[in-house]
């Protein structure tokens, strides 16, 4: 091969699931950029519903066309050793991105640290509202990554700021209406709340349409971001949000595919020659995230980010 | 014919809610005998069949079968002591086929794993061969109303059964389909099975019963030997007065009038019927009689533009009329009783004054369009009585209602909207014999003050009592007319029958 | 004697007001009223934030947009019919509303378009099914996946932030009268405005004629086709309604709204009594229907009821009340 | 000579011949089935990767753990019943055999207990329908959310990892016999069986007979409550079977697995013929209906449709088919 350079027609694949999310927009747009760069090809695959037996059927289906490597969001882990181990037996490489199959041979996983997010609000919270206060979260039970963010901060704060007091905790699954609900609940139940942490955007809307309504005084802090959350944060209704580096994981992503559908180009201080594995092995990759205040908010308009840009 | 006592209830009583449609009842079934039970509408004779058979538990009382004291609490239990019932409501399963329907019971209990359709199909064909032809497999869904009720009166020939229930097994069935029916039950019998048959028509208990029992408000009145009584004395038992006119006074000679009200020329049908015209004078009611499936529900229902595609010429009252749908019939006072009362007729689950005033609720509406309750109310009671309705309140589902009061409600709908000119397809089906003398007087009553009237009707006595004037309609034609003296069910059957042969009745 | 005066100088009255008390007894809404009467008692003395104005407004405002939908899915299930599509078809209003006005156009024009174009997806719904002949199950499900992956490509599946929409459009959905929220406002005339027509008129008689037996509807003369269109597309265009509210009152169109709508609205309208056959059901029931689940929900919340029982607590209670319900409208029957 | 020999020999076989041409033609399905076959010629013009083996087994792999609940849930609906909480109770199955192998059961009893525990949900269901009275939908849905709860309880939301699961257990899951992979024959199996059974045996007969006319049936002596009973039932216990072959195929038990199934589910069902007023309905045409979808979905994946266009494309093929299906069986009626 001539170096960092793919042969014509070689092409990389990214499957995802829910695939009409507005999250891998950006992902995507990394994963071109850096494509372009190498001059490969790209797709952009997957189901559009939240269904593992129709991922795991795009991914065979995606196998058909015999990419040279795949960047790989597994809706969960497990049900995906095998089609990943299978695909990587017939020449397709994989690696995994902001979910993780980690049992199975993928050769890397790029992700934004959860736990980091997590102790970076809980720090933050009792910053703004004291070490001894009262708050609450709101959840989306079952996805791992939500799960993390949630569960994460409420040990940190046990462990570091024990007089810290979580009054409410709530599935909201992403669902707006709910989350009001929820929130207008815990408000009337705790009048002395302080701080609100959501691990994601969709609930943050809904939380804070009820936050305004019953005009308390209450710090929010979620994860990810949607443009109505971000005119909150621009507002102060909001006071910050946890994104991560989507772009940064699009672009890594794709190099790290690239790497392991081309090992050959460098050679690391191993035995990989003589055990037969690929060189190209990175057990985890930190993409970071960014933090969004009333200050910087101007740059996180996606809107203002797609244009020109083609999405698919 | 032995004097044992195979079925005997005493002193059975069942109420819904206020309604008290059992009060204490006795009764005996003597093996082999046709028992005859007759009563007003609403007089309990279907809630008692409906206790015998396990589908109502009876609130007090006791059923004996063969002396032994029994409690029949589903439909399979009465079965399993040998009950058969043909149900006053056709009960069939749309979706499946009549062969089936038919042995649905046998299915049931069936030891075998499989089905065997074949064997099936060819017991069916046997079973209905007798009564009626049709084709086995084909789906209940797709059969006329009296067919379903040949279908259902098979399925009960085709059970083991010592006790046969036939709950107005004829109301929907001409003559023809009645005979067989009552040479079958007469051959089942004399093998020793016996009988309840309930019907309003007299001379089917006088011709083919054994005793008579007869009911009112809920209570047994008296069981008589046929052989002992007139019509008469059970009619009388039965409403508490002797009905001195089964049929009002026709129209005299010099009452008949030449003007037309509706006039039918050559109306045609893609496949059902052919060249039809008749005309509807002023004044008269006229008949139309066939025998089933000759086609004459289809001809008035394409008149009023219900059912079908049909080409030919009418004029209402010397004016061309083209209508283009029911609702424009309706509204030009056009209007038509169906046969098939639960199927199209009624809704059954709608208060009684919302069935009332469906054709035209807007009668009752104020200038807003608002519905009025209270006139709404008020006129459905109005009709309701007139009619002799049985009822609890007006805001009742029709499905409380006993069968032949739910036909009062569709007529009462049908009178609602002040009609011009009615069709009425078999009007007085399952109706008492008061009742029905009442509905034939507020025909002719119409009819006098120049409403157009239009009357099927299986029951040949009905058509002569009534009408004027009597079409016969064989395979979608009109083959004849009969009139005065010539109406006889004779000469109607043999037009009904031989159709395009015309006999020289005049 | 006075006495007996008395009684004959005021019938009328009398037997009007026993009648009238027996009817509220003999109601269908009875019994549900009281499981509800019983759950606000409960939740008073569990804890003492529900019985608040502030949580009674919280908790109408959390079910008071989807009541409009619940509105035009009762009325659209006693006509026999049923919709899956509200929760796409109300997430489109948003969007198209909100697509029209990020584009320069007049934002109470943007509305009026977009529930313009629900009702025409209404339409386009009672075209198969009184035309084509489909059900409305299986049209109503193509419908909720065309609508949503309309919602999607019109907005790239990002949420559109509509912060810019002008005070007095923004009045409908988060503004109040008095201590009054404006939302609750529009759902009360919504409701109380369908449930007197659905009682009177006679326009609204002809879908219950039509959904209790259509055959015997069209033997009265009425054209059931024209009232099934009429109801698929009357709740079609409620979404729309609903669609604007929530857009007006979040600020921003969510391409993802609404999704599992379609279970929680059908609910609420057969808890309140509405058959799946067609035919009957009140819109005063359904809305009962809708109060309980969110009484429910939101006391949950309240009660902070870890997060793992509340699925568990939640259906269980649900299925006690309509068991409770079921037997007393039996008993009563 | 020998011509009219042979024909005059073999009368029954020639008459046969044709009557099973003529009901193939006749057959409900022949639309359904003629639908499929142009969307694959379409698709291998359109696709090279479309008529390879691999892609045929991963179409059929997407459907065919889910095609054992659409058996139960046909007979379901023809007997005139529907259940919701498919997609839960699958994914409680799941649950609660990993949970109990993960406490060391052996698998193959965990998996047995796990279906009787589902088979018990269905009885549950079975029971407030058929005694209390109530509606399977509000049954159902009230067991959807019940059983999704229990679901997160005994997981924490967390999805089990059974990698340890022994191989033979996943070889009903993972395995292979020959090319065929193994899932692939327990579906055949299942609907083989149940296609059979419905149309010939006397037990089955009598779910349709319930599900026609629930009161014919009654008076005909059949106990329609253990008919509904018996087919609420079996419907969860085949989710039962679905979950634990799910297990064994993902190594794992997702408590959020099966989100909007029930949809999914009834959709090709009905797409088959069935009615959801009950009485009508076959396993091969739900199948169909199944495959329809299936193909549908992965012909769009297989395209790279762009996925904001691809839900509209696929509820308009949706719309389009069950026209075209409706009009062709109209015709023939
Ligand atoms: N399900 C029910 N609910 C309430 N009332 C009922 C119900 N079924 C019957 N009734 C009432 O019981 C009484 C007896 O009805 P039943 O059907 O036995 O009359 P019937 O003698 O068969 O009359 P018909 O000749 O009209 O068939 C009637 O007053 C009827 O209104
Ligand atoms: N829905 C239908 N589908 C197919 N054929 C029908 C249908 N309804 C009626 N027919 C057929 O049309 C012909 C005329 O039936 P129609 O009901 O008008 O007869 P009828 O003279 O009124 O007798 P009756 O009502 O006593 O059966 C019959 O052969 C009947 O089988
Ligand atoms: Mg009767
Ligand atoms: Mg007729």
């Amino acid at each position: 091969a001539n170096g960092l350079q793919c042969e014509p027609g070689e092409t990389y694949i990214m499957n995802v699931m829910v695939s009409g999310h507005p999250y891998w927009v950006p992902v995507y747009q990394g994963f071109k950029q850096a494509a372009a760069a190498f001059g490969c090809e790209t797709i952009f695959s997957g189901t559009p519903d939240y269904d593992i037996t129709k991922q795991i059927a795009s991914f065979e289906q995606d196998m058909v066309k015999q990419p040279a490597g795949m960047l790989l969001h597994p809706m969960q882990s497990d049900p995906f050793i095998e089609p990943i181990n299978r695909a990587i037996d017939s020449g397709t490489q994989i690696v995994t991105f902001a979910a993780d199959s980690p049992k199975s041979n993928r050769t890397a996983y790029i992700t934004s640290d959860n736990l980091a997010e997590a102790k970076f609000a809980a720090e933050e919270i009792v910053k703004q509202v004291g070490d001894s206060a009262e708050y609450a979260v709101l959840e989306n039970p079952g996805q791992s990554n939500h799960d993390l963010r949630v569960t994460a901060l409420i040990s940190y704060m046990e462990e570091n700021y024990p007089d810290m007091k979580l009054v409410g905790r709530q599935a909201t699954n992403q669902d707006s209406n709910a989350a009001y609900r929820a929130t207008a609940s815990i408000l009337q139940a705790n009048p002395n709340l302080a701080a609100l942490w959501i691990p994601e955007a969709g609930s943050a809307e809904g939380a804070v349409a009820a936050v305004l309504e019953a005009e308390a005084e209450v710090l929010i802090m979620h994860a990810d971001v949607t443009p109505t959350t971000l005119e909150h944060i621009k507002a102060g209704n909001i006071h910050m949000a946890l994104n991560p580096n989507q772009g940064i994981q699009g672009f890594m992503g794709f190099m790290a595919t690239f790497l392991a559908a081309h090992p050959d180009v460098f050679d690391p201080f191993n035995d990989y020659k003589v055990s037969g594995y690929n060189p190209m092995q990175v057990p985890y990759i930190d993409n970071g995230f960014a933090v969004i205040t009333k200050e910087n908010a101007d740059s996180f308009d996606l809107n203002a980010y797609m244009e020109g840009r083609d999405p698919s | 014919m032995t004097d044992d006592v195979i079925l005997k209830i005493s002193n059975l009583s069942k109420s819904f809610g206020p309604v008290r449609a059992l009060k204490g009842v006795d009764f005996e079934l003597r093996k082999g005998e046709i028992h005859a039970l007759a009563g007003e509408n609403g007089a309990g004779k279907s809630t008692l069949m409906n206790v015998i058979d396990g589908i109502l538990q009876p609130d007090s009382g006791e059923i004996s079968i063969d002396g032994q004291r029994v409690k029949i609490g589903s439909p399979a239990v009465a079965q399993k002591l040998g009950i058969g019932f043909v149900h006053q409501e056709i009960a069939l399963c749309p979706d499946v086929s009549v062969a089936e329907n038919i042995f649905m019971a046998t299915t049931n209990t069936s030891r075998s794993f499989l089905m065997n359709y074949h064997a099936l199909e060819k017991k069916a064909a046997a079973v209905l061969g007798e009564l009626v032809t049709i084709d086995p497999s084909t789906l209940v869904r797709d059969l006329s109303i009296s067919h379903q009720q040949l279908v259902e009166i098979a399925k009960a020939l085709t059970l083991d059964c010592r006790v046969l229930i036939l709950d107005e097994p004829t109301a929907a069935l001409t003559e023809k389909e009645a005979q067989i029916l009552f040479r079958i039950m007469r051959r089942l019998a004399g093998k020793g099975i016996s009988i309840i048959y309930i019907s309003h028509r007299m001379v089917e208990i006088f011709d083919n019963c054994d005793r008579v029992s007869v009911f009112r408000d809920g209570c047994h009145i008296t069981t008589r030997n046929v052989a002992d009584v007139v019509p008469d004395d059970v009619v009388n038992a039965m409403v508490g007065r002797v009905i001195d006119e089964l049929y009002p006074r026709k129209q005299s000679e010099d009452e008949r009038s030449e003007d037309v009200i509706l006039d039918v020329r050559n109306l045609s049908e893609r496949t059902r019927f052919k060249d039809v015209t008749f005309q509807i004078r002023k004044g008269e009611i006229l008949g139309l009689a066939g025998l089933i499936g000759a086609g004459r529900s289809e001809i008035v229902k394409g008149i009023c533009r219900l059912e079908g595609k049909v080409s030919g010429e009418m004029s209402l009252n010397g004016l061309p009329l083209s209508l283009t749908s029911y609702k424009d019939s309706i509204s030009k006072g056009i209007v038509y009783l169906s046969e098939d009362r639960k199927g199209d007729g009624i809704f059954l689950e709608m208060p009684i004054s919302a069935n009332v005033s469906a054709l035209k609720p807007e009668q009752v509406a104020n200038a807003l369009g608002l519905i009025v309750r209270y006139k709404e109310e008020a006129q459905a009671a109005r009709l309701a009585a007139r009619l002799n309705l049985k009822f609890g309140a007006l805001t009742d589902p029709v499905s409380s209602l006993s069968g032949g009061n739910q036909q009062k409600v569709a007529i009462a709908k049908m009178l609602w909207v002040d009609p011009k000119l009615i069709f009425l397809d078999e009007p007085t089906r399952g109706v008492d014999v008061g009742a029905k003398a009442e509905i034939h007087r507020i025909l002719r009553t119409l009819a006098a003050s120049g409403v157009g009237i239009l009357v099927i009707s299986s029951e040949l006595p009905e058509l002569i009592g009534v009408c004027d004037r009597v079409l016969v309609v064989c395979e979608g034609r009109i083959s004849g007319e009969v009139s005065g003296k010539d109406m006889s069910e004779e000469n109607i059957m043999h037009l009904a029958s031989v159709g395009g042969v015309r006999p020289s009745l005049h | 004697m006075e006495d007996a005066v008395s009684l004959t100088d005021t019938p009328h009255t009398r037997s009007a007001d026993a009648s009238f008390i027996r009817r509220m007894l003999r109601m269908r809404e009875t019994g549900l009223v009281a499981i509800i009467l019983v759950l606000f008692v409960a939740m008073s003395i569990a804890s003492p934030y529900f019985l608040t104005w502030v949580n009674m407004r919280a908790m109408v405002m959390a079910f008071a947009v989807e009541g409009i939908v619940v509105v035009g899915m009762t009325i659209l299930l006693i006509s026999g019919g049923i919709d899956l599509s509200v929760g796409s078809v109300t997430a489109l209003a948003m969007v198209v509303a909100g697509w029209l006005f990020l584009n320069g156009v007049d934002p109470w024009v943007a509305s009026a378009i977009s529930i313009a174009v629900c009702t025409g997806i209404g339409a386009f719904m009672g075209f198969f099914v009184t035309r084509v002949g489909l059900h409305h199950f299986i049209v109503s499900l193509a419908v909720m996946v065309i609508a949503r992956g309309v919602c999607l490509l019109g907005t790239g599946g990002r949420p559109l932030g509509l912060y810019t929409l002008p005070p007095e459009f923004k009045f409908i959905g988060q503004g109040t009268i008095g201590p009054v929220p404006v939302v609750i406002l529009i759902f009360l005339a919504v409701v109380i405005g369908f449930d007197f027509m659905l009682r009177r008129t006679t326009l609204f008689r002809k879908v219950f004629y039509t959904g209790s037996n259509e055959k015997a509807a069209a033997y009265s003369g009425i054209r059931t086709k024209r009232v099934i269109f009429f109801t698929t597309t009357l709740c079609s265009a409620l979404c729309g309604v609903a669609g604007i509210i929530y857009m007006a009152r979040f600020g921003s169109a969510q391409p993802t709204f609404g999704i599992g709508m379609e279970l929680n609205v059908i609910a609420a309208a057969v808890i309140g009594g509405a058959s799946l056959k067609g035919g009957s059901g009140t819109i005063f029931g359904a809305i009962l229907g809708a109060v309980l689940l969110s009484v429910v929900s939101s006391s949950l919340a309240l009660l902070d009821v870890s997060v793992y029982w509340q699925d568990i607590i939640r259906g269980s209670i649900l299925l006690t009340a309509v068991s409770i319900d079921h037997y007393l409208v039996k008993k009563r029957a």
